[in-house]
């Protein structure tokens, strides 16, 4: 009955014990740091605390690569193909036969490549909070959330149910609460953790329903199970989900579009993504490991996890790319007018999410038309490597000059030089410069958008252009510029310990585009030729440029020229500075509609008519007593009158009506 | 019309009206000397029904006990030449209606009943036989109900003299 | 294991409290019965582990059965089945926690936890009956230290509260022992006993008349909508552990009533009225939800999170399906060990600031972060948080009411996983008011737990993450028994 | 007119019994309504003797009956008029209008 120990060992297991030990190391060894670090931290270890969360995640780091070594290279392939395993599995909670979250393993490309990403970059931050976090009073606890997350995130990619999913999905949410509201004493950061909670909360409303919806259709919750029978053509379970509908549109669309919404709401896309900017209420380091590198991409990896399912719906995979290019377009506008660095970065993560959603939604299953999915998955890959690079680059001028905002920057090349080539490496490698990472990415997605969808190539082009130009805008605003910095003092660049993971980061970012990505990651698990067509790249690389130049032009040097274009474009400028006020709307929502239309009306209700139901009766019976004790006068007369009337009557009863 | 039913229906004249009289006259002492005159008549009644015994007692109990307890008592509390206080319309219009429904309702059902004399030998109630069943021990004997009934004259007597006792005034 | 301990033990611990002289006395005897029931009863959940793990199938374990009233029928009969013994461990779980956290309770300290005993007393008899005349019985025990509880050390407008939660709950006793009554006579043998009237065919309009009075009647306790009023009042007005009893113990009572005698014993009325109790139940969850985001003292939001919690109850039970009645008794478990551990912490926090309005609150984690923290793992677990005891329960709710395929139920389904959005509002205001932001001065000097605080909430999140992190323990407890009565009520 | 019999007796008896009652109900001195209650004994006394005179004959059942309700009433008499002396004691009326403590 219980399987908790029964530990099945499904899948190929020529992998062996020791890989599946290695395996269920990784994700607990941090959680192994959150909870001894969460309980005793405070107490024993202070400082160390840094040191002692650093070291688990080393060993968690090193244990994944060995995995993806072995997976890739040794074990995962089977006759061309890499394979889906699961060397682990349980069963957690029963609940019909069948229907059942199993807590597992799943390895197959995309989980392996996200377990190397996430432990990856975890353990650049946590090297980099060693500096960056020096000194907070509750640097314990802040390196105890970061194992929390770490633990969540590593689950998440290696969940093999899509329950199991589910639930790392909260937890990460939580941690990512947590690390938000970590300066708990700043009513800003309370504002934004809770907005971040509540509207991932909202999205994964949908994505639960979506499961439900799965899995009442599926008859199971178990990934390989639910692809395998949702996704051929004949099975019962496809027939009946594709013709049961609602609303016209079949359950299968319905609920990948459930689905999407929660994988959206994750990743900030459009409309669900107000929580993002404001998530750079946390720490900068926080900010490039879950809201850059790794929480955030969870909505795609999401997609890419279910793709095969998600291939078998067009109006879907629809949903998924209009999504994704309204959000990069809408962001990228967005991030060319903010003054916050942070905030500048934050919607430049919300713009290339888009680009991997979109990516994702022009893909098709298998062979050349899953270039999309490929494409997603290494901009995937090189986007955390570049993105954390550039937060963990801004987290130093933060360190450096005490401020998010541009205005109080400029001209630090001379004080951080470290900090300003590497940043510079990030900005090419984000503008889709070669031979820099982004632009090997960058490229395969707007050949899949070239070859899917005309409309949806050209605004990617143009958003591509927009990226160089608002990501060299922050570089030569924080770098060049005005050349007296406000803030006099140079305190140095932060040391050795905050300098490693920039450099090691930079490499990354330079040189991950050679990485064959097709050869280990795509949509059916063959290789794929990445192909490469160095006409189609001219107009990318040119706009790139182009953009690289105009923001070379109008920030290099301090002059009116940004004003004089904010100023011509006057009401458009003003729309983008403003968000397009979807802040506004959301507050209007929740506010006006469910505040004042809905919560307090409950209130109300509440206490005045379902309350005033109760004291009503309470009253009501007071009010009969009141007047049957006016029987009770004393006045024996007047008894004895009631009496006889009493019995007359009785007998009147008892002899004429009831004989 | 013999001499027996001209008796009959002057004692029941008399114990009817002076009955009457005896609930509405607004005189107290004169409704307890009306009182006395039903009472007698009542009396005059059970002779009728040649029941001496039960005649004799009524006239010992009610009209040489109770009677006289009752005038002791309007003595004790009523100053003289006061009339009674009038009871509201309302109330007597009340009290009349349903003594009167009552009355007619029993009337109406002791009309419509016919009760059938027994045909065994009928016991004369002649001093021997009350008191030899009054105080038998045997079966129909009434030795225990007249025990009971001693007992609750003397629980009644001692009553009287504990409720009637002039409280302290310390206790009040 | 002879189930009569599990009264004698509470009964014993009374007649002890009686003849202490001393508060200390009181207390430390309290404690040591508290604790020894505690080991009773998981004493209780192994024995019958191993007695199912022995293959005993038998519906109901450990029975008992003694010659009470005989020429009404009426018999003393113990016994449980899975949803007994998870109840019997909530019980013990709440009942050592509020013992503790009473320590410094000083008005009357032996009259307050003699009536603690007492309503835990009734507990426990209630969930381990198998005649329903003595279930009634112990039902009538737990009601009568509420009022008292209430009246004599609570605050705020205790009088009213103390009545009203009274009236409603004897409201409901009433309307219960009507249809009790309809059970003894309706059946085609005069019997109170569960298991006899569970193998009997009642006839259909008897059930149809006694469901609802039976469902209502217990639904009272269990705050079924729209006769929930007294939770906010009376939870807001209870001392801490009297809150935490009423929400923790009496409230399952309630649901525990709904699932074995009125859903069990009249399977007819169950379907007949399974849309209305789904619709009320739905209301309740959104309607509390919503409510709870308007409340501003910390009590009151607990109070109302519990109509909303309480409705998933509700809702699971109405939902007719194995999954979804599994679901009800976790939910029933997980809400009382958390909302007991709440009420708990929400006593901590206003013994030391003295007020409950979030709004004068704030930034507390800096002076007291163990309080915190067990307000910030509470109000996780409330919202639904994966590894605590909330979210196994209400996804075990969702997913066995999604396995009724038509529109209605999806549409009540969505309605009360739209919860899961509101909740996470109102805790997120709750805990972000009190705990995180600005601190205030004057709370600058205030005090972290004591050690019977720390030990009372470590208790009680031992089970919300005991249950949270391997819920299948409780599932395998729990769904046995659910499928006996689902077999019921689907006819085979 | 007829010979008189059970009937008229009975008559008599019911209508001295509602005379009492009447009276019972519309004196307001606690006296006279004691006065009232003696008149409804005695009517029902008349039935005991009526019925044993004219249907059972051959038992003496009734007239005990009349005796001892008789010998209540005169306790009863006894002790109600010890109550009235003693309401008018702490009232300094008897009036029944007046003695209505007992009320609510």
């Amino acid at each position: 009955m219980n399987e908790f120990l029964q530990i099945q060992l499904l899948g190929i297991f020529s992998l062996g014990m020791n890989l599946g030990w290695a395996l269920v190391m990784i994700p607990l060894l941090p959680l192994l740091g959150f909870l001894l670090l969460g309980l005793f931290g405070k107490k024993f270890l202070k400082q160390s605390a840094g040191i002692f969360a650093t070291l688990l995640l080393a060993a968690s780091a090193f244990l994944s690569l060995h995995t993806a070594y072995g997976y890739f290279f040794k074990y995962g392939k089977s006759e061309g193909i890499y394979q889906k395993i699961v060397p682990i599995q349980f069963t957690w909670l029963q609940f019909s036969p069948g229907v059942s979250i199993d807590l597992g393993i799943l390895l197959d490309p995309i989980s392996v490549m996200m377990l190397v990403v996430v432990t990856f970059i975890s353990l650049m931050v946590h090297v980099y909070s060693l500096a960056y976090m020096k000194g907070e009073e509750r640097f314990p606890t802040y390196y105890s959330f970061l194992g929390l997350f770490t633990f969540s995130m590593l689950g998440l990619v290696m969940s093999s149910n899509i329950f199991q999913l589910y639930i790392f999905w909260e937890l990460v949410g939580v941690s990512s609460f947590l690390l938000i509201g970590y300066y708990y004493d700043r009513p800003s950061a309370v504002a934004a953790c809770k907005k971040a909670f509540i509207i991932t909360r909202f999205a994964d409303l949908g994505f639960l329903i979506g499961i439900l919806i799965l899995s009442f259709y599926g008859g199971t919750l178990d990934f390989n199970t639910l692809i395998e029978k949702l996704t051929s053509t004949d099975s019962t379970e496809f027939k009946t989900i594709v013709s049961a509908s609602f609303m016209g549109i079949s359950a299968l669309t319905w609920a990948l579009v459930l689905v999407f919404i929660g994988g959206a709401g994750k990743s900030a896309l459009f409309p669900l993504h107000v929580w993002l900017p404001d998530a750079m209420e946390g720490p900068t380091p926080v900010s490039a490991l879950i809201h850059a590198a790794t929480m955030v991409v969870a909505g795609v990896f999401l997609v890419a996890r279910l793709f095969p399912v998600f291939s078998m719906s067009e109006v879907a995979l629809m949903v998924v790319s209009i999504i994704g290019i309204i959000s990069a377009l809408f962001a990228a506008l967005i991030a060319c007018t903010q003054t916050d660095i942070k905030r500048v970065l934050a919607y430049s993560t919300m713009s290339q999410i888009g680009f991997m959603m979109f990516s994702l939604g022009v893909s098709g299953q298998g062979g050349e038309s899953g270039l999309g999915f490929t494409a997603a998955m290494f901009h995937l890959f090189t986007h955390a490597l570049f993105k954390a690079l550039l937060f963990l680059g801004a987290g130093s001028v933060i360190h450096f000059i005490h401020s998010n905002e541009m205005k109080d920057m400029g001209g630090l090349r001379k004080h951080l030089p470290i900090t300003h080539i590497t940043f510079l490496i990030a900005c090419l490698a984000i503008s889709g410069v070669p031979p820099f990472a982004g632009f090997f990415s960058k490229e395969e997605i707007l050949l899949a958008a070239y070859h899917h969808n005309a409309t949806i190539y050209w605004i990617a082009l143009a958003t591509s252009g927009l990226t160089s130009f608002y990501m060299f805008r922050l570089y030569f605003s924080i770098f060049w510029n005005k050349e007296h910095i406000a803030h006099g003092e140079a305190h140095g660049e932060g040391g050795f310990v905050m300098m490693l993971p920039l450099i090691v980061l930079s490499v990354g970012a330079a040189a991950a585009g050679f990485i064959p990505f097709g050869e280990y990651v795509s949509a059916d698990g063959k290789a794929l030729e990445s192909v490469f067509h160095l006409q189609f790249s001219i107009a990318p690389v040119a706009l790139g440029l182009a953009g690289i130049f105009t923001a070379m032009w109008m920030y290099k040097k301090q002059n009116n020229r940004p004003d004089t274009i904010a100023h011509s474009m006057n009401s458009f400028y003003k729309l983008a500075y403003h968000k397009f006020y979807v802040d506004e709307l959301y507050l209007f929502v929740t506010k006006k509609i469910l505040f004042n239309l809905i919560g307090k009306p409950a209130a109300w209700f509440d206490k005045n008519v379902v309350n005033g139901l109760v004291n009503g009766t309470g009253n009501f019976t007071l009010f009969i007593s009141e007047k049957a004790k006016g029987f009770q006068s004393g006045k024996v007369q007047q008894y004895a009158i009631y009496f006889l009337a009493g019995m007359i009557g009785l007998a009147v009863l008892f002899i004429y009506i009831w004989k | 019309m013999s001499g027996s039913t001209i008796i009959f229906y002057l004692l029941s004249i008399l114990t009817l009206v002076s009955g009457i009289l005896s609930v509405t006259t607004r005189q107290i002492f004169r409704a307890a000397i009306f009182l006395l005159f039903s009472l007698i008549g009542i009396a005059g009644l059970y002779f009728w029904m040649q029941y001496e015994f039960i005649a004799a007692v009524q006239i010992v109990v009610y009209v040489g006990g109770i009677t006289v307890l009752i005038i002791f008592s309007i003595f004790l509390t009523q100053q003289a030449g006061e009339l009674l206080p009038q009871q509201n319309k309302k109330r007597v219009l009340l009290a009349l209606l349903a003594a009167f429904c009552g009355f007619a309702l029993t009337l109406l059902q002791i009309i419509q009943h016919s009760f059938n004399k027994t045909s065994e030998t009928p016991i004369l109630p002649t001093m021997e036989n009350i008191g030899n069943q009054m105080l038998g021990i045997e079966e129909n004997g009434f030795s225990l109900p007249f025990e009971v009934v001693s007992i609750l004259l003397l629980a009644a007597m001692i009553g009287c003299i504990v409720i009637a006792l002039r409280s302290k005034p310390t206790t009040v | 294991m002879n189930l009569t301990l599990l009264i004698l033990l509470p009964l014993l611990t009374a007649v002890v409290i009686l003849l202490m002289r001393s508060g200390v006395q009181v207390k430390w005897s309290a404690f040591i019965g508290a604790s020894a029931q505690f080991i009773l009863a998981l004493i209780l959940f192994f024995a019958f582990r191993k007695e199912r793990a022995l293959g005993n199938e038998a519906q109901m374990l450990f029975e008992l059965q003694y010659k009470w009233f005989p020429s009404w029928h009426i018999s003393f009969h113990l016994g449980v089945d899975g949803i007994s013994v998870a109840m019997i461990l909530l019980t013990a779980f709440v009942v050592i926690a509020g013992v503790l956290v009473s320590w410094n309770v000083e008005k009357m300290t032996k009259e307050f936890y003699l009536l603690l005993i007492l309503l835990s007393l009734g507990a426990y008899g209630f969930f381990i009956s198998l005649d329903l005349f003595i279930l009634f019985f112990f039902l009538e025990i737990a009601v009568i230290p509420k009022y008292l509880l209430i009246g004599i050390w609570g605050s705020g407008k205790k009088d009213y509260a103390a009545n009203k939660l009274a009236l409603m709950l004897m409201g409901g006793s009433a309307l219960v022992l009507v249809g009790l009554l309809g059970l003894y006579f309706g059946g085609t043998e005069n019997t109170f006993d569960l298991l006899l009237l569970s193998k009997m065919q009642i006839p259909v309009l008897v059930q149809k008349i006694c469901f609802p009075l039976l469902f209502v009647g217990f639904g009272v306790f269990t705050a079924l909508f729209p006769f929930h009023t007294w939770v906010p009042d009376g939870h807001s007005s209870a001392p801490t552990a009297g809150s935490m009893f009423l929400a923790g113990i009496s409230m399952k009572l309630g649901g525990y009533g709904c699932l074995r005698v009125a859903t069990y014993l009249l399977p007819e009325g169950a379907r007949e009225y399974a849309n209305i109790i789904i619709v009320l139940s739905a209301i309740a969850i959104l309607y509390g939800a919503f409510a709870t985001m308007m409340q501003k003292d910390l009590k009151y939001i607990n109070a109302y999170s519990s109509v909303s919690h309480c409705g998933f109850v509700l809702l699971g039970i109405g939902m007719l399906t194995k999954t979804a009645i599994a679901g009800a008794v976790m939910q029933m478990v997980s809400h009382g060990l958390m909302t007991a551990l709440f009420f708990a912490v929400i006593g901590m926090i206003y013994e030391r600031t003295h007020t409950r309005e979030v709004n004068e609150m704030g930034g507390l984690i800096k002076v007291m972060p163990f309080i915190t923290t067990v307000l910030f793992i509470v109000g996780l677990c409330s919202l639904g948080l994966p590894g605590l005891s909330g979210f196994v329960a209400e996804m075990t709710v969702f997913m066995g009411a999604w396995q009724n395929p038509d529109p209605f139920h999806r549409v009540a389904t969505i309605a009360a996983c739209m919860s899961i959005v509101v909740t996470a509002v109102y805790i997120l205001r709750a805990i972000g008011q009190t705990a995180m932001g600005p601190i205030s001065e004057r709370y600058l000097s205030l005090q972290d737990a004591r050690w019977n605080e720390k030990l009372a909430a470590i208790i009680l999140i031992a089970g919300i993450i005991a249950i949270g992190i391997t819920p299948f323990w409780l599932n395998d407890l729990v769904t046995p028994a659910a499928d006996i009565i689902m077999q019921k009520v689907a006819g085979k | 007119m007829m010979e008189p019999g059970l009937y008229h007796v009975l008559f008599i008896s019911t209508a001295l019994f509602f005379i009492g009652v009447f009276g019972f109900l519309t004196r307001r001195n606690l006296i006279t309504m004691l006065m009232s209650i003696e008149l409804v004994l005695n009517s029902v006394n008349i039935n005991f003797i009526a019925f044993n005179k004219y249907v059972w004959p051959n038992q003496l059942d009734g007239l005990f009956f009349s005796i001892f309700v008789i010998a209540i009433a005169a306790a009863e008499a006894a002790v109600a008029i010890a109550i009235i002396i003693n309401l008018y004691r702490s009232h300094q009326s008897i009036d029944v209008e007046n003695a209505e403590d007992l009320k609510f």
